[in-house]
């Protein structure tokens, strides 16, 4: 057996449910995962080599052919678009010299595209091995390829002053953390982590459980489950184990929130955490870290061996004989391993596919134990509850909606990046405050949410009760085409269904082709009203969140912009329906025969 | 622990935590379903078993009964979503009735007639999917697969517990696939097995087909319907 | 509105005919008008159709056909309460021939896998017909080696579409009646269900896709 | 000036056809044609698929003769697997006689179906009857009694299909090796005795009787027009078994000329060493011709009539049909009939004789057997077969390839309307030279007397567009200097 392969899997105790590691050491490795490795894990997992093509298949970033020494992934997103995506994606084809899914004829660059990485404020961005580049322009790509070309190593390029990949430097020098105002919870300078941990544990579990509850914060992954309940169904669930999971995939487009608290209070998370696990009795945390934010891995792994050093982790925590230590675990490149069930299967190195519920993580989770799966901001926010008091946090925001809401701004504004804001604040006075002119429309919490009309919604207030938000807000001005992008989402969501539901694997299409007639001008007024009929049937009858959310772009904008659509309906000519397309259907056999006749006359 | 739940306004003691389409079937309610087995755990991939419970559409293969629940199943809005189902499942392949061995004993057929389905409201899409007909006694139809995954959860290798079905890819571009060097170990009765397994004709053993005759097949001697509630395990 | 009718062509139907005796034709008239066709199909639901045995001449007494292949009717003469269809769309005639259907008639039927869904003609959409004319007049094995190949391509005919559609893809269809073909008593259901204005309906029981 | 006279769509016949006629300045007719117009292409997407799965596709190419297709799809899997006639052993006595009892079902309800709801209308209202008395309503208004005859009779045939198919049309039966069902001694008695609301087989074949009369007393009545009718010579050809009789289900290709003399004999298994299917950049359809002969001597004509010209003579088991035919023979004192109308003749007498042979073969106990199905070791498997029956219209013949895999990798067909194209010609021009020629009022009556010389050979379009190689069928006709007119290809 190759030693090097061997020597993974002997990092990684030839554990199967350690695959997307090893998966990823061997990619890292060799540059892609060839039918060899293949045949030799299976040999050492016992599992047939198809059954472990099924993992790698299921996830983008995988390679299981060579894909150039440079393999470059562009973000193909509606914020990109906006800002010179076409352009940028024309100059690395030129530069390239090959087109987008192919390797250049010398093998070293292969171009791909890939959905929104979490830089919707620094868009066009690309990513280059583990580095990423930012506000892309032709000329930037131009110089960035000569680079590449040169011999550079990514990381020098992005990182001309060489900073170490384990420092805020580093990371800092590669993306824009672009906090645009000061917050009331989060983002806190000079915290004491070891004082602070130390006041912690000195509660009762309960205790701390109690101060969770009272501050009635509710889970900021954008479902909005009360944070202190799941705790408290996490410490009464029995188990020979359990386990913490911070759930840092944040693959909804336009958010980018997550990556700026690793970056800027990366501490306040890991404390989260350790709370949790002290609460639940956990021994185990998980940070499930999207690869699209590899760049953040040796800070992040520096700030936990910072705290194992400070004895914040590991055995016999500051003397409380509490264990707790925390793990990263990439993601390979799925959105919906953002649903926790899912993210729990590929944790176990499998295809990342949502559970079924019942049984919940909490009853049974990472590998069959009860787990807690809480977001990245959640945890902060918790950092400081257990601080400052329940009480205090509770007092911010509305009385539903309590604390604050880190908002990742992007699109049509003066001012896109990180805001923190109370919850209650209206969307008018959000896109005051980020300074957006002629605003039309605002995509709240990504495609999966809603799309408003600024018109329309411009007083509602953002909080659970009114507009619920996740974060991600992209503002369209009056300029956009509406329905392109809808368009976009709804490719999206095909693309990144796993396809093991009915509905939303055969749904997604349908509705696609849909918005896709409309656009064409071939649909009727019944297309509309279908429409609405099979998003109702996707949202009801999906398995998880992907499906059950993946009509919306259509169903919210169909809802506040009808004009737009009503503007694009056809009226049908004879007896023929619209949608039906004569010139193309008879069109076809002129140009077979045509074809046919050169093809002979040779 | 014994509790009571009504189905359709009819009140019915059950036991607390067993599976709501299989209380339904044995209370003389037949609930249409494509991968879910008696018998077997749960699949949840086909949602045909779509039914209210308190007010919420939820697949019935997924839910343990609780006392008080208010399951709907005749609800025409939760009917017509279970016919949907089963009709976009037909758009969605390339479901030739006419020609297919799998005809009078295809559970997508059968559930198609319970349904009262007439034609599809989805567009036909007429995908193009490849064949594996490699190993030596399974030739697989890619075409009529609707990835219900019975043959990926339920069909092992005896000797290593290894899956001998697999799939491939993820949503549209999703595939079965099949290890032929596993496949061709299997036993006849295995091979057997695999093939009335797939409620669709995917999975067919090769030179048989049609030596059922007309009036005889399966579900020519009883429907679908009736042998779920009948509760004859697959 | 009937066929466009090229202006250098006579169709035999608009040429001097024998009369039909008035009163006859008076009586037929008085019925409920149908209009039969088979598209893109192998005929076989209009024979199922022929099936309904003994019930065909119970239905005679309430309807009659008028344009359909049995008779030789080549125009729907009338406005029509019922359009029969068989067969699925696969050339241009065929969509003439269906919008000639839905603007006189009130009912559209699908009857059959081919109207409904394409049915087996509809095996070819997975090949683009470009392959499928190739296999057919360049690499056929019966062709004549010692001539070039013709491909077909004539006013006369009319040319076939890129793939085979279900009718309802084409022109709002009311009704389905699936089976291939359907049985001939079901025919007869649906049929004697919209005459006496009972609703459309085909039970588990007798619904068939085969 | 010259006009174009187009017939569209021609009615009463399987499938969608379209004539078109060209007459000059003085109406000489100088061009007819019948063209087809679908388009289908079993053989292309049946490739690819499971060769066990032919016999059912294919039979969905035609909803008149699918068992044929069903058979002869059937008899080359035969082949395949190595249950072949080329192998030297055959299937099960039972297995062949199942298969021949839902063959003359077919047969019978086929030639009821062709008989009395297409072509019948002329033989009593005339070809110039108005166009809409020439039809089923027509038959019912004048003569409900007959209609209802026809009716019982040809739903006595479906349900002998049934008995076997398990469907009146599209069922199944045959598979590779044999079949999947014997006939049940209910079915068996059903169809013997009749019950409520179906005839029992000796009506039948008194019905069939009163089919042959329809045919005399029009003969009768209109002798000189029915014999003088598109007389057009052409080889005959049908299977025969070594008693020299046709053989619906199985033989050997038999093609006799004008004076039944053979000209050629062959085993189906070398008919593309016989055949030829010439083309011509003016047509669409082929021309199968028999090598040997060429073009012009080797085009055959099949189906009933050819059938009656080729055989010798009918088993005694068919006494009726028998009879009937020595009749028919006489009246060309031994030589073949070319007489385009005499077709319908020949057609009621095989409605006879199917009936009879189904009477013979219900009461045969062998039907009730249970070994139907040969499964010969995987190393008998040829990987190729060719299958041939004697389908309603004609000699039909599937011919098949797969691989190792059991994946369809070539499929071939030639079916009886192809065969007939050229005798087709010759008809279409005979007729329409005969009826319009010179006539400056040309009436729809007129064009319709096309049509009927069309109908008489009961062409089923459906099956001659199978493939878009049979697309779409023309006849033409070319003036004295063998030139046609308007031909350009645009």
């Amino acid at each position: 057996m190759d030693q090097k392969l061997n020597d993974i899997l002997l990092q990684n105790n030839s554990d199967k449910t350690r695959l997307i590691n090893i998966l990823w050491d061997i990619q890292r490795q060799y540059g892609y995962i060839s039918r060899e490795a293949v045949a030799q894990l299976s040999e050492a997992l016992n599992l047939s080599p198809m059954d472990i093509a099924e993992t790698i298949s299921f996830y983008h970033f995988y390679r299981t052919k060579p894909f150039g020494e440079h393999t470059i992934y562009l973000c193909d997103s509606a914020i990109g678009r906006m800002n010179g995506y076409q352009a940028v994606r024309d100059a690395l084809e030129q530069e390239a010299a090959t087109g987008f899914g192919a390797v250049s004829a010398d093998e070293r660059f292969g171009l791909a595209d890939t959905n929104c990485i979490g830089l919707s404020d620094q868009e066009p961005a690309m990513m280059v091995g583990d580095v990423v580049f930012t506000r892309l322009t032709p000329a930037k790509v131009a110089s960035i390829m000569a680079d590449l070309k040169a011999g550079k190593a990514p990381a020098d390029i992005a990182n001309p002053q060489g900073h170490d990949s384990h420092t805020l430097a580093y990371v800092e020098s590669i993306v824009e953390t672009g906090i645009q105002n000061e917050g009331a919870v989060l983002f806190q300078p000079g915290r004491d982590y070891k004082a602070l941990l130390q006041s912690g544990l000195g509660q009762h579990p309960d205790e701390i459980i109690d101060d969770v509850t009272v501050s009635n914060i509710r889970g900021r992954g954008g479902a909005g489950f009360p944070t202190g309940l799941k705790w408290r169904l996490g410490r009464e669930a029995e188990g020979a184990e359990k386990y913490i999971i911070c759930n840092a995939d944040e693959g909804e487009p336009g958010t980018f929130k997550d990556r700026v608290l690793l970056t800027r209070s990366p501490k306040d998370v890991l404390l989260g955490m350790i709370y949790g696990g002290y609460a639940i009795e956990s021994r185990f945390g998980i940070i499930y870290l999207r690869a699209e934010y590899w760049y953040l891995k040796d800070y992040l792994e520096r700030q936990i061996q910072d705290f194992r050093n400070d004895g914040l982790l590991g055995t016999d925590i500051l003397g409380s004989g509490f264990d707790f230590d925390i793990r990263i675990q990439m993601g390979a490149g799925a959105y919906i391993c953002g649903d926790e069930t899912s993210l729990i299967e590929s944790c176990e190195g499998k295809r990342g596919t949502p559970r079924i519920k019942p049984p919940y993580p909490i009853q049974q989770g990472y590998l069959g134990m009860p787990t807690i799966v809480n977001n990245v901001e959640t945890y902060a926010c918790i950092s400081q509850i257990i601080e400052k008091g329940g009480r205090w946090f509770a007092d911010i925001g509305t009385e539903d909606s309590t604390g604050t809401r880190l908002l990742s701004v992007s699109g049509d504004c003066a001012r896109p990046g990180i805001y923190e804001i109370e919850w209650g604040m209206t969307l008018n006075e959000v896109l005051d405050m980020v300074g957006a002119k002629k605003p039309m429309a605002v995509q709240i919490s990504g495609p999966s949410g809603e799309c408003v009309s600024v018109a329309k919604d411009g007083d509602r207030e953002i909080c659970y009760s009114d507009l619920s938000c996740n974060g991600s807000l992209m503002i369209f001005d009056e300029s956009r085409d509406l329905l392109d992008i809808v368009r976009q989402f709804m490719h999206f969501f095909v693309e990144e269904s796993c396809g093991i539901c009915t509905p939303c694997r055969a749904g997604g299409v349908d509705m696609r082709t849909k918005i896709e007639r409309v656009i064409d001008g071939r649909a009727c007024q019944q297309d509309l009203d279908e429409c609405v009929e099979w998003g109702a049937l996707m949202r009801a009858t999906s398995r998880c969140g992907l499906g059950t959310t993946a009509a919306k772009p259509i169903l919210t904008t169909l809802d506040k912009f009808p004009e737009l659509y009503q503007a694009k309906l056809s009226e049908a000519k004879h007896a023929l329906l619209a949608s039906f397309d004569l010139e193309q259907a008879v069109g076809e056999y002129d140009y077979a025969f045509k074809a046919l006749v050169e093809e002979a006359s040779k | 622990m014994s509790i009571s739940i009504t189905i359709d306004g009819k009140e019915i003691e059950t036991e607390e935590g067993e599976t709501l389409i299989d209380v339904a079937a044995d209370n003389g309610v037949y609930i249409p379903s494509l991968c879910y087995m008696r018998g077997k755990p749960c699949l949840g991939t086909c949602r045909v078993c779509s039914v209210k419970v308190n007010g919420n559409v939820m697949a019935s293969c997924t839910v343990p009964v609780a006392d008080g629940m208010e399951v709907s199943v005749a609800d025409p809005e939760v009917a017509d979503m279970r016919k949907a189902l089963v009709e976009i499942n037909f758009s969605e392949g390339n479901h030739n009735c006419p020609s297919c061995e799998k005809s009078g004993r295809c559970e997508l057929q059968a559930v198609g007639y319970e349904v009262e389905m007439m034609a599809s409201r989805f567009p036909y899409r007429f995908p193009v999917r490849t064949r594996d007909h490699a190993s030596e006694h399974i030739f697989l139809e890619r075409d009529r697969c609707i990835f219900c995954q019975r043959c990926v959860e339920f069909i092992r290798d005896k000797e290593t517990g290894q899956k001998i079905f697999t799939i491939s890819e993820r949503g549209t571009g999703a595939q079965i696939d099949i290890d032929e060097e596993l496949a061709n170990k299997m036993t006849p009765e295995q091979v057997t097995e695999a093939a009335e397994m797939c409620p669709v004709g995917c999975i067919i053993e090769k030179g048989l087909g049609y030596n059922d005759p007309m009036g005889k097949r399966k579900f020519d001697i009883k429907s679908l319907r009736q042998r779920t509630l009948e509760g004859e395990e697959v | 509105m009937n066929k466009p009718v090229k202006e250098d062509e006579t169709l035999a139907h608009h040429l001097p005919t024998t009369p039909m005796d008035p009163d006859v034709m008076a009586a037929r008239n008085a019925k409920i008008q149908v209009a039969m066709i088979g598209l893109c199909g192998c005929w076989g639901c209009n024979l199922s159709f022929l099936d309904m045995d003994e019930n065909l001449l119970k239905l005679l007494e309430k309807v009659n056909i008028n344009r359909s292949s049995f008779t030789d009717i080549k125009e729907i003469p009338v406005r029509s309460a019922i359009g029969f269809i068989e067969g699925g769309i696969a050339n241009e005639e065929n969509i003439e021939t269906l919008e000639h259907f839905r603007e006189n008639c009130d009912i559209l039927i699908s009857v059959g896998a081919c109207a409904v869904w394409g049915g087996v003609p509809a095996m070819r959409n997975v090949e683009t017909l470009e392959d499928c004319l190739r296999e057919a007049y360049i690499d056929s094995p019966t062709r004549p080696l010692q001539q070039p190949p013709t491909i077909p391509y004539h006013p006369d005919i009319p040319r076939i579409t890129k793939k085979v559609y279900p009718l309802h893809e084409v022109v709002k269809i009311d009704y389905f009646i699936p089976g291939c073909p359907p049985d001939g008593q079901v025919i007869y259901k649906v049929l004697d269900d919209l005459v006496h204005g009972r609703p459309f309906s085909i039970p588990a029981e007798i619904n068939r896709y085969d | 000036m010259s006009r174009k006279l187009v017939i569209d769509p021609v009615t009463r016949i399987e499938g969608h056809g379209k004539v078109t006629v060209h007459l000059d300045d003085n109406n000489k007719v100088i061009g007819a044609r019948l063209h087809v117009v679908e388009f289908r292409g079993f053989e292309k997407f049946i490739q690819g698929h499971p060769y066990w799965e032919a016999p059912m596709l294919l039979q969905r190419i035609c909803g008149i003769c699918f068992v044929s297709h069903h058979l002869c799809g059937a008899k080359a899997l035969d082949d395949m697997i190595g249950v072949g006639y080329s192998t030297g052993n055959s299937v099960t006595v039972a297995a062949e006689k199942i298969r021949r009892l839902g063959h003359y079902g077919q047969q019978l309800q086929s030639h009821v179906t062709a008989y009395f709801y297409l072509i019948a209308p002329e033989m009593l209202f005339g070809i110039d009857a108005p166009p809409e008395q020439r039809n089923v309503l027509g038959l019912v208004e004048a003569n409900p009694d007959l209609v209802k005859r026809v009716v019982a009779l040809r739903k006595w045939g479906q349900e002998v299909i049934v008995a076997v198919l398990g469907k009146r049309m599209h069922g199944i039966s045959s598979i590779p090796g044999g079949v999947n069902n014997n006939l049940s001694i209910e079915a068996r008695d059903r169809l013997l005795n009749g019950e409520d609301g179906l005839i029992g087989v000796d009506t039948v074949i008194e019905y069939a009787q009163d089919a042959l009369a329809v045919f005399h007393d029009f003969h009768e009545k209109n002798r000189e027009m029915v014999d003088s009718f598109g007389d057009v010579p052409a080889l005959n050809m049908c299977l025969v078994g070594d008693d020299d009789n046709v053989d619906y289900y199985h033989g050997k290709m038999r093609i006799v000329d004008a004076d039944k003399n053979i000209v050629q004999e062959l085993d189906y298994h070398d008919y593309l060493d016989h055949f030829s299917e010439a083309t011509e950049e003016w047509s669409y359809m082929k021309f199968p011709y028999l090598k040997a002969l060429g073009r012009e001597e080797g085009s055959v004509r099949v189906g009933p009539l050819a059938r009656l010209n080729v055989t010798k003579s009918y088993e005694d088991s068919t006494p009726l049909a028998k009879a009937a035919l020595e009749r028919f023979h006489d009246y060309t004192k031994g030589k073949a009939n070319n007489m385009t109308l005499h077709t319908n003749w020949a057609r009621a007498i095989e409605i006879l004789h199917s009936a009879e042979q189904i009477k013979n073969l219900l009461n045969d106990p062998d039907l009730q057997k249970t070994d139907l199905l040969l499964t010969p070791p995987k190393s008998d498997w040829t990987g190729e077969g060719v299958g041939v029956v004697e389908a309603p219209r004609g000699t039909l013949l599937h011919h098949y390839r797969a691989d190792q895999e059991g994946n369809m990798t070539f499929c071939n067909l030639v079916v009886a309307t192809t065969q007939n194209n050229t005798v087709m010609n010759r008809t279409v021009k005979s007729v329409a030279e005969t009826f319009l020629n010179g006539n400056e009022l040309i009436t729809e009556g007129m064009m319709n007397a096309i049509e009927v010389g069309i109908r008489a050979y009961d062409p089923c379009l459906s099956c001659a567009t199978h493939a878009m190689g049979q697309m779409p069928l023309v006849v033409s006709v070319f003036d004295a200097s063998g030139k046609l007119v308007d031909e350009r290809v645009r």
